[in-house]
């Protein structure tokens, strides 16, 4: 497993390639559409995050050690952004979740193409992913 | 009319740019555009006689009295109010349903029933419930049908001895139903309840005469009204008005105060207590001027037209799904395309320049009726074009390509 | 500090002519004048980005959204609060007290006791008076004294276990008494009781950081402060505004509605019912920034030299008679000449373009005490000059001879 | 006895005499401190003026079919100006107080000279004399 950091470069790396805002858009949607299905056991409301316009759900698991983040949204734009932050954090380790700077967000130019709305949820999604990480962390 | 682009010099925002392209702002259910001439007088009113109204002698303050007790004119003749002090200036009309249903408390008890509809804002609900649960009153629904209007058979059926009070809205924000209000006035009152109409979407598109319809209260926004924020008002018949209890305590309100006993000011300023939103009052007076200017039946066939032409294109798109049909509507189209979340839709339009807004528009319960988790609301205004709505269509067909 | 004729080109109404001569306005305790940094910033919004805030997904709403948060940031900054969410936007001082007192109504019985003080404003009276009526509590009132000081001892001597709350202004609007706030606020906590402070005139004229005080909530407003009209706003801490129950349903108040059970949304949104006073929101925020330009300190130490001139000059003219003489005081000065009614004389100086205010300044219980039909009151700002006070010295000599 | 329009004609020229506001306001005060003095019995708030910045008493009573008023105020240029609404009113029959026209106001360019708080309260003295003489007049 790559680390977060070098994750985070790679995705930097791809959405280089992209021209325009619309390739950015078409790409995360494709993302979206290829998200894992999610397991409905976990659509439940404590899953829920707080603060975007869509649902998101987010379940996570520790398995030896490591985390592993599971989600879903009824909107497809949310679920791309959903699947890029599970290929950033998900497999990783609580401690390095917990500490991991997220900077590709405005590297990648999207920040000035999400409104205000988005960018929160998107805040709150990595919120949400960080405080799973905390709470297994000071279960060990 | 006047010319449509000669309008639309009048509003600046108009020029902007989004993202290298041309605005097209179809957000207007949520808050209406400022003409040049508001934003002026504003200034103006900044820069020539900025002061604190009533009581003061100097000649700023009286020139800010004047202008402001004349903006509590152009209401009063615009909508056909009898009294001058029935216009009671608020900060909107969230803030007028509020005195309204705080002040009914002494006025209502368990025993009673207060009745609102399925289409009402939040804004004409939560008052209603906090007003309800305070007196154990009990909250009743008029539903809507599939077509988005009121049932109003079942409305009829509803009416009892009970029913001290009906708040309803003239108009739906999201589905932009235009209810028969003076049919639902007469059965209200037929029945000895009062009703309070929330004007918050009607007032914008066409003249409402409140003593013909003979309505008992009356709210509305300037935000939505071509005029400026955190200004709106309230009318109430004078004794109606006079039986409710002032809503805030503060300075205007009163006429003398001692430790021992303190006298309560005449109508309107009972309900004005504390410094108002003086440019904010002067302004809205200048944005319903303006909006004269141009005239309510211009206003009405234009934007009927433009409604019209709007739905038509919408429905050569294919996958889209519009909320509500009823016989009489304004500028106001609720949509969903495929299955597409609605802010998906909204985020790529936003993209294109194209504002509109999408979710539940503050009624949850018209999407718990249609069972959607909201829906892309496009609301036009007489300032608005076909080419825009061109725009629009072409984008909405661009993002419906993207989502595939 | 800036040079002060520098600082007069911001304000555009300084160039105002009054009956043909200059204006000087010296009724900035009624309300300051605003610079044209302001009235841009408001400009701006309406040219730019007026859109209705929060949940809307496009670029306009996005803005609005921003620029509307930054003000709350700046505020909380500038007032040293701990938490974003402890500031709670409202249509201005009145509005802040009311909240809490209408708020406080299922915390307070009638074996309570709540304490405010002889010189407060009606705004900082009526709504206690009417939680009074309520809840069947007691109020009691700080005594004041001669030199227009409160009466810290008698207050001590009124603190039991019964009072649950003291409501005292920071700065008297029609004295200028400072009041010694940190011991109050100190003998009321060892009291267990709360404390809020109306700080309507004491914010406009120096910095105040309310973690440090450590008092429970605190109210001002915009238009005191260089700033718009219609918006004010109030603090509290986390733990109170959570406990206290939101004054108004309505929009963006809550997170859920059905008919069965509404959800509220947490601080600050709560409180904030309703399409707010966007601009005015923005403008406050643009006010703060221009006056921290300037320099607290330096508006300060200017507006105490203006202070000493103003009183020294006035105490020339014979038959002079000064309303408070505390220690510590802002550039408020309240008088009257010989007996002539204030009106007299302030009809009198609007003729020479001299804005003062006349009367009882919604302190009726002041008047009372020196009893006085009321004062003329001179309120400095530090954009005021000594070669205006010159001019106000002139002109009440005049109209002392013309009444002779 | 004059009539009343009479009297406003003689005011409008008497006040054209003048060059300023202040020799117009130095009149109405020298009016004010010639104000015959008020009798005390009629000090009562059923006579106080409502609206007025300052306290304005207003009594009248009926001689002979006529109104006679007198009037007080704590503040002299009120004084002056009840004085003028007293050389016009007083001594007049009901019916002709009731119908006055009165324009000498606007006519003496006082208007322009008052705040509005002073001139709603010279409308509150007028409003209150002729709520006078409705109420003799009906009980003729
Ligand atoms: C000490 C004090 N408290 C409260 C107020 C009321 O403020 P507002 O009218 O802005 O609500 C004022 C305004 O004059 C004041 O001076
Ligand atoms: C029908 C209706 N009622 C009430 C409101 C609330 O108006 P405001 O937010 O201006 O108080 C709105 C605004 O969206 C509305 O559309």
């Amino acid at each position: 497993m790559e680390n977060i950091e070098s994750i985070q470069q790679e995705i930097i790396n791809e959405f280089d390639f992209f021209d325009d805002w619309s390739e950015k858009y078409q790409y995360l949607i494709d993302l979206g559409k290829n998200l894992p299905t999610f397991n409905e056991i976990n659509r439940v409301d404590e899953n829920l995050v707080k603060g975007c316009q869509s649902n998101v759900w987010l379940h996570a698991e520790i398995i030896n050690d490591k985390i592993f983040y599971t989600a879903d949204s009824d909107a497809i734009i949310s679920k791309g952004i959903i699947s890029i932050l599970i290929s950033v954090f998900s497999g990783q380790k609580p401690e390095d979740i917990i500490t991991a700077k997220i900077d590709f967000i405005e590297k990648i130019g999207l920040s000035n193409h999400l409104s205000q709305t988005r960018a929160n949820g998107l805040l709150a999604m990595v919120k949400q992913i960080k405080i799973y990480a905390v709470a297994y962390d000071s279960k060990k | 009319m006047k010319n449509i682009y000669k309008i639309r010099e009048d509003f600046p925002i108009l020029n902007k740019k989004i993202n290298g392209t041309d605005l097209v702002y179809f957000d207007n259910a949520a808050t209406s555009q400022t003409p040049k001439q508001v934003i002026q007088k504003i200034v103006d009113y900044y820069e020539q006689y900025n002061s604190n109204i009533h009581r003061g002698l100097h000649s700023l303050s009286t020139d800010a009295t004047n202008q402001y007790e004349l903006s509590r004119k152009i209401i009063q003749k615009h909508f056909g109010i009898k009294n001058n002090h029935e216009v009671i200036f608020t900060s909107g009309t969230t803030h007028g349903i509020n005195i309204v249903s705080s002040g009914l408390e002494s006025q209502i008890n368990s025993s009673d029933e207060l009745i609102v509809s399925e289409m009402e804002h939040h804004s004409n609900i939560v008052p209603w419930q906090i007003l309800c649960e305070k007196t154990d009153a009990k909250l009743k629904v008029i539903p809507i049908n599939k077509e988005g209007s009121l049932d109003i058979d079942t409305f009829k059926t509803m009416l009892n001895k009970n029913v001290k009070f009906v708040s309803i809205n003239h108009v739906s924000n999201s589905l932009g139903t235009i209810n028969p209000i003076e049919e639902i006035i007469e059965l209200a009152h037929k029945n000895n309840s009062k009703v309070l109409l929330d004007g918050a979407q009607g007032a914008a598109h066409f003249k409402i005469n409140l003593s013909e319809i003979n309505v008992d209260y009356y709210v509305a926004s300037a935000h939505k009204l071509c005029g400026p924020t955190g200004v709106g008002f309230l009318y109430g018949k004078s004794e109606l008005l006079e039986a409710l209890p002032s809503y805030q305590g503060g300075g205007e309100m009163i006429s003398s105060v001692t430790f021992k006993k303190t006298e309560y000011a005449d109508l309107p300023y009972k309900f004005e207590a504390g410094t108002p939103n003086i440019s904010g009052v002067i302004g809205f007076g200048a944005a319903i001027d303006y909006m004269n200017d141009i005239g309510f039946d211009n206003i009405e066939s234009y934007e009927q037209e433009l409604l019209k032409y709007a739905t038509d294109r919408l429905k050569e798109i294919s996958g889209i799904k519009i909320y509500g049909n009823p016989g009489n509507k304004i500028s106001v189209i609720s949509f969903n395309l495929s299955n597409h979340h609605p802010s998906d839709i909204g985020s790529i339009l936003d993209q294109f320049g194209i504002a509109v807004r999408t979710g539940q528009h503050c009624t949850q319960p018209v999407m718990d009726y249609y069972n959607i988790p909201g829906t892309v609301r496009v609301s036009l205004s007489f300032y608005n074009t076909k080419s825009e709505i061109d725009l629009f269509i072409d984008a909405l067909e661009k993002a419906s390509n993207m989502l595939g």
